[in-house]
């Protein structure tokens, strides 16, 4: 089966590019697109370090194929700031120091973007269960919910 | 490997017909990816079924709710009617994985994926609920429970594949619940899994009951032997050791890496317990 | 040994248990050493068994600070000195 | 030539022990920061791995010829195209061994051929292509069972050490271990109550998120660059240099940006492999372990059995405490149970104390460290021990502890005498924290236990040099896992009385500056923070020289203060202070350059000691166990940035967990690992933990000139038996084996009733 072309938008740009069939998003933004802000940390949809945001829902890029994004709107981390004023997660999270390593970071700056796009104002449980799809091997996980609380707050203007 | 994304049912039922032998249908692809992956499967050809509009609807008409085979679970959870009239099946949709998962998976991909320990199928068995199957012929409708016959294996013929899962409308004074056993508080495959559907008349005596377990023998079990220690009482606690020893006499399950037998066994009498207690409690608020 | 240096002080020092077999059995030895340098020199001349895992790299606690590589480090007089086993860290 | 480190105790700080923002975080939470896959290069192929299917198999033959006729395969290796150059240094073997089977495959997983070929799904097929002919042999995976005498013998070559007489058969017991001091027969006759118990811990991982990767770029001229995630780019150059036989000034080692390491990337795995690819293709190749094999070819921990045994007096003092450790090592020799056997009873004050350590070889991968490596199994055995023995005795298990806590002076188990030390303060700071005495409802259950870690310093070098515009360009050697850039800029700041963001930190590769020991050892904030601030030191003197110039006085005349150079003394002359800046303008003209180093073998990192309080429920119909409140105690010496440290806290503990409830590698009969992967290797998610509260003790190291002690190791010892007590307290079952999952706490609750 000869490479496919598929045109799509990322962040708001429309791109092209060229992949198997059989290749995932994930290895198509990283490796035909240069977005390597989606990490893969098991390519088996466990860990969540590859999470984007595909049609206003967050999914596992390793689990969608990169012929299926032809025409879709996609979300990344390198999108989320506007020019040079970070969002306020990741504001957030670098005052909380809601990072050690930063491997799962963007995968979970994606799902705390896409948690507080459909609730505002989560609760502490909220938050943990929103997140619980994105591991995190260095901090526990309590700066994290600090920072998303926090966000959250700034977001509804508090 | 072909990839395919017909937009009508007619042309997805024409490339499945002659396909080759190692062709599946693809819809969240959240198991179908893991495996391809894994080097378990290398398809040849991949039909995209998230591209034909009748699949991606959820409907409530006359005869009760159609669930569109290309609808994502985490679209179950967000359907106000479906979740006020089957609480224990959207419990169990939106058991399944993450939420990264959930806005992804299906119900049919989750039934046709044939896991002992499916989230949803439980729940959808002790529903009652239907499938519309397509083939070259046209379409047929049968009970969820006979679709799975034994691990990564389904009764559909070649060329068939599940348009949409039916569910009634829910009954008066009845209600379902579905509870499964992770060791983690999320992100697991269930290690055993209870789903109850049971209605009451109105002096909260059970005159109907469903139970099904899963995880714990090659497909989901249906336990008539446990619906009958409930129906015609009030969930008294002796009703509820019956329930519990029958769910637990049932079982046939394995030693494997989540669990051991002697652990899925009692606990599926104890999740069968608590779910009936779930679904007793809901019931009377209807 | 020709144009020795000025003796150090006698230096008692204690050996962990797998170290004794290789020390005839002993679980205290006596050298003399100013550094850990010529400590190790020594104990390798005089009990030729701990001479392996010298080489292998060892440890040695000087009144309970843990030198691992620092073998100028000088040994002060009536010190408490052990012998460990080098650490490997996480 | 001891340094002038001591601390001055009375010092106000400027800047450290602040919050600010770490120096490098703006990149990663962007999606800008560069780890180990994130790199590519012209001409670049992709690399794979062939690893055995079996746990233990001679290897008669490879053939590779099928492979290498598959159009797009630009090189193949085996065993064949790796010469041993370790002239007869076992440890150097080993890893050679460990890197490519030799004779043997020793493990399943263990790399048996590798390709690079111009895409992953060619690099695929290749590997398929190859033939292996694998004599299957006996295999052996548990520990207990690799110790006794009909147990399959993985090398012929090892005999025990340690042991007399000397044996003359080879034994899966690679090494026997003994410390301790008194007498234990006695101290037991001596003993009103005695409790001893058989404990078990399976093996588990580091389970950081970013698989091991690397991009290699050797030429025919036998130069190379290595682009690598690594815990140290120093450690990888020499060890890679030497499996390959190649000159060290040759490869330069770059490390990226790594995604956790916790001591599981403190080695060498794949990166030779890369190496010999691309210099066999002549082009770049890049190698990116998937998760199943991080979890089946790389470093977990050892699994253990362990069995002690302790007395007390009535009054509550222990008399005797001896313990008998046997720790697995994977399929080759290491010391992790020396570390078990030296750490058992390191809290302790015992006046007759045994420890014997075994490390057996096993068909499992090369243990590695995870973080104060084999000392969580070992607390697990004595923590559980002791809280028994203080509840048999009646007494608190705080008060109990208290009472037989080691502190300056007492004789360690281990050996020497310990100097100052931080238990007793976690101790005391634990008995009236207000968790302590938080009200429990039923099945719920509180624990505390200790757990105290060696850290270290190590070979250290750090570069400081003043731009220009008087900012800092600060390289320091030892790859930031947790923050510590943002500490090294605190505390080059705090030296030099400048600003914080005035300084920029950098990890540098390996031919920008002197040898770093790897970061481990919890080592990177007491070392490369200590040479920092000497490097600052050896600057602030040159800055003063050259003031001097500027003002044609003696340099013994010029003072540094608070960022400025100032004249003082009697014949100093009145002139306006210099700032940094102002003295960096002029450098040309004032002899070029200025730049401050240290290289030193940094030494007295001390000992750390850490007491945890956890708070479980149990559901007593499933074994399920729900960690509802949990408390660190900690004495950091000095936190230099604090909200860093706390993370290292809430890691720990977060790691403790999940080895203590979900974590273990399930193998089956086959000698086959049955779980590799994230969905049956459970680390915790984010809804199974509550915030994890701390409390950070300041007690001073006198040997770090800010009083620094590393803190990154020791929160993951207490928490395997905090939870075990607390699972005691909640619903009266002792267990044993970790972890402790829900059917294991099921089986032990329907044995009780």
């Amino acid at each position: 089966m000869p490479a496919v072309h598929v045109t799509t938008t990322v962040n708001g740009d429309r791109l092209d590019y060229v992949c198997e069939s059989d290749e995932t998003l994930l290895d198509c933004l990283r490796d035909r697109l240069g977005l390597t802000g989606a990490k893969e940390g098991c390519g088996t949809g466990d860990c969540g370090a590859c999470s984007i945001i595909l049609d206003g829902r967050l999914v596992c890029s390793c689990l969608v194929l990169g012929v299926e994004a032809e025409n879709r709107e996609i979300e990344t981390v390198e999108g989320l700031a506007e020019g040079d004023n970070l969002h306020p997660l990741q504001r957030k999270f670098l005052e909380h120091a809601a990072l050690q390593c930063g491997i799962c970071t963007p995968g979970i700056l994606m799902a705390a973007k896409a948690l507080l796009d459909r609730n505002p104002s989560p609760t502490e449980e909220e938050i943990r269960f929103g997140l619980a799809g994105n591991l995190c091997r260095c901090t526990g996980y309590d700066k994290i919910v600090r920072a998303v609380q926090d966000a959250a707050k700034e977001l509804q203007g508090a | 490997m072909r990839y395919e994304a017909p937009v009508s049912l007619e042309a997805a039922s024409a490339l499945l017909a002659e396909a080759p032998a190692q062709s599946f249908v693809l819809a969240g692809g959240t198991d179908l990816l893991v495996r391809m992956k894994g080097g378990f499967v290398e398809p040849e050809l991949i039909v995209d079924i998230k591209h034909i509009p009748d699949l991606q609807e959820l409907r409530l008409d006359k005869d009760g709710f159609v669930i569109g085979a290309a609808v994502p679970c985490a679209a179950l959870g967000e359907n106000v009617e479906l979740s006020a009239q089957w609480p224990g099946v959207v419990e169990a949709a939106n058991l399944i994985g993450s939420k990264q998962i959930q806005g992804r998976c299906t119900i049919v991909g989750n039934l046709c994926n044939a896991s002992p320990a499916a989230d949803s199928v439980p729940a959808l068995v002790t529903a009652a609920a239907k499938v519309r199957i397509r083939g070259r012929k046209g379409t047929r409708t049968v009970a969820i429970e006979t679709i799975p016959v034994g691990p990564g294996k389904t009764s559909l013929a070649k060329g068939e594949f599940i348009e949409a899962v039916l569910l009634e409308k829910r009954r008066p004074r009845s209600a379902d619940a579905y509870l499964r056993f992770i060791p983690r508080s999320e992100m697991d495959i269930a290690v055993v899994s209870a789903g109850v559907d049971l209605e009451r008349d109105k002096a909260g005596v059970i005159t109907k009951a469903r139970v099904a377990l899963g995880a714990v023998a090659p497909t989901v079990m249906l336990v008539e032997a446990a619906a009958a220690a409930i129906i015609g009482s009030k969930l008294e606690d002796k009703a509820l050791t019956a329930l519990a020893e029958a769910c637990s006499a049932a079982c046939q399950p394995i030693n494997d890496k989540r669990g051991t037998v002697e652990f899925r066994t009692k606990v599926a009498g104890v999740l069968a317990r608590r779910a009936a207690q779930i679904a007793y409690q809901r019931a009377g608020e209807r | 040994m020709i144009g020795t240096k000025p003796q150090g002080e006698r230096v008692r020092v204690t050996l962990w248990g797998s170290l004794r077999s290789a020390a005839e059995g002993r679980d205290t030895v006596e050298v003399e050493a100013a550094t850990i340098r010529e400590l190790f020199s020594r104990l390798g001349k005089s009990y030729p068994g701990l001479k392996p895992f010298i080489d292998r790299g060892i440890a040695v606690s000087i009144n309970g600070q843990i030198f691992r590589d620092s073998w100028s480090q000088s040994i002060p007089k009536g010190a408490e000195v052990y012998l460990l086993p080098r650490i490997a860290g996480g | 030539m001891p340094l002038d480190v001591k601390p001055d105790l009375k010092r106000e700080f400027d800047v450290v022990g602040t919050r600010p923002l770490r120096p490098d975080g703006i990149d990663k939470v962007t999606g800008r920061a560069r780890f180990g896959a994130d790199a590519t290069a012209p001409g670049m192929l992709v690399g794979r791995i062939l690893r055995s299917p079996h746990a233990h198999a001679r290897i008669r033959g490879i053939d590779t010829s099928k492979a290498e006729q598959l159009a797009g395969v630009k090189a193949i290796i085996t065993r064949d195209d790796l010469p041993d150059h370790s002239n007869g240094d076992r440890a150097t073997y080993d890893i050679l061994y460990n890197c490519m089977a030799r004779e043997k495959a020793l493990y399943e997983g263990h790399a048996v051929a590798a390709v690079a070929a111009v895409s992953a799904a060619v690099a695929r097929q290749a590997l398929k292509l190859i033939e292996v002919d694998y004599e299957v042999l006996p295999h052996v995976t548990d520990v207990d069972a690799a110790m006794k005498p009909d147990a399959p013998v993985i090398h012929d070559d090892i005999f025990t050490e340690g042991v007399e007489p000397k044996p003359d058969k080879p034994s899966n017991v690679a090494r026997r271990s003994e410390f301790g001091h008194g007498d234990v027969e006695a101290g037991f006759r001596e003993a009103d109550v005695v409790i001893s118990r058989s404990y078990k811990t399976e093996a588990t991982h580091q389970g950081y998120i970013e698989p091991h990767a690397c991009l290699a770029s050797v030429s025919p001229d036998g130069s190379g660059e290595l682009w690598v995630c690594t815990q140290g780019h120093f450690m990888i150059r020499n060890v890679s240099s030497q499996v390959l036989g190649m000159e060290i000034s040759r490869l330069r080692v770059t490390a990226s940006e790594i995604g956790g390491g916790f001591g599981g990337k403190t080695h060498v795995w794949m990166e030779p492999i890369a190496l010999a690819l691309s210099r066999k293709a002549n082009r770049p190749v890049k190698v990116v372990m998937s998760r199943d094999e991080v979890f089946k070819a790389t470093g977990p921990t050892s699994s253990t059995s362990i069995d002690v045994k302790i007395g007390a007096k009535k009054d509550g003092t222990i008399v005797a405490a001896e313990a008998i450790l046997r720790y697995q090592g994977g399929a080759f020799i290491g010391s992790w149970a020396d570390l078990g056997a030296m750490t058992a009873f390191a809290c302790y004050d015992l006046r007759n104390v045994r420890t014997v350590g075994y490390d057996v070889i096993v068909n499992r991968p090369k243990t590695a460290a995870y973080r104060a490596p084999s000392a969580p199994m070992a607390a697990f055995a004595v923590e559980s021990t002791v809280d028994e023995l203080a509840h048999k005795l009646g007494l608190e298990p705080i008060d109990f502890r208290i009472r037989n806590a080691a502190r300056e002076g007492t004789r360690s188990s281990y050996g020497p005498t310990y100097g100052p030390i931080g238990i007793g303060a976690t101790l005391s700071a634990a008995k009236n924290h207000p968790h302590m005495s938080a009200p429990l409802g039923n099945n719920q259950g509180r624990g505390m236990a200790c757990g105290f870690w060696f850290n270290f310093g190590g070979q250290t070098c750090t570069s400081l040099n003043i731009n220009l515009d008087g900012t800092i360009a600060l390289s320091v050697g030892t790859p930031d896992i947790g923050g510590s850039r943002a500490s090294m800029c605190l505390m080059a700041a705090e030296e030099l009385g400048i600003p914080y963001e005035k300084v920029r930190c950098v990890v540098a590769d390996t031919s920008s500056l002197g040898y770093n020991d790897v970061t481990d050892g919890s080592r990177v904030t007491f070392s490369s923070g200590m040479a920092t601030i000497l490097a600052a030191r050896d600057a602030i003197k040159k800055l003063c020289g050259r003031a001097a110039q500027m003002w044609g006085i003696s340099e013994e005349a010029v003072i540094w203060e608070k960022g400025y150079a100032k004249p003082a003394g009697p014949n100093a002359g009145e002139f306006p202070p210099l700032s940094l800046k102002e003295i960096a303008a002029a450098a040309a003209t004032t002899g070029g350059p200025i730049a401050g180093h240290h290289e030193f073998n940094a030494d007295g990192a001390g000992v750390s000691f850490a007491t945890h309080i956890v708070d479980v429920e149990v559901d007593r119909e499933t074994g399920a166990t729900r960690i509802l409140r949990y408390t660190v105690l900690q004495d950091a010496g000095k936190a230099v940035h604090p909200a860093y440290v706390e993370g290292q806290f809430q890691g720990g503990a977060a790691q403790g967990i999940g080895w203590a409830l979900n974590e273990e590698y399930v193998y089956g009969e086959d000698g086959r690992l049955q779980n590799a992967g994230f969905l049956d290797y459970r680390i915790p998610v984010c809804s199974d933990l509550p915030m994890i509260d701390t409390v950070i003790l300041e007690i001073p190291n006198p040997k770090h000139p800010y009083g620094v002690r590393g803190v990154g190791e020791t929160s993951i010892v207490p928490p395997l038996a905090a939870i075990a007590n607390a699972v005691s307290n909640a619903v009266g079952v002792r267990m044993t084996h970790i972890p402790m999952s829900p059917p294991r706490i099921l089986k032990a609750l329907e044995g009780r009733s």
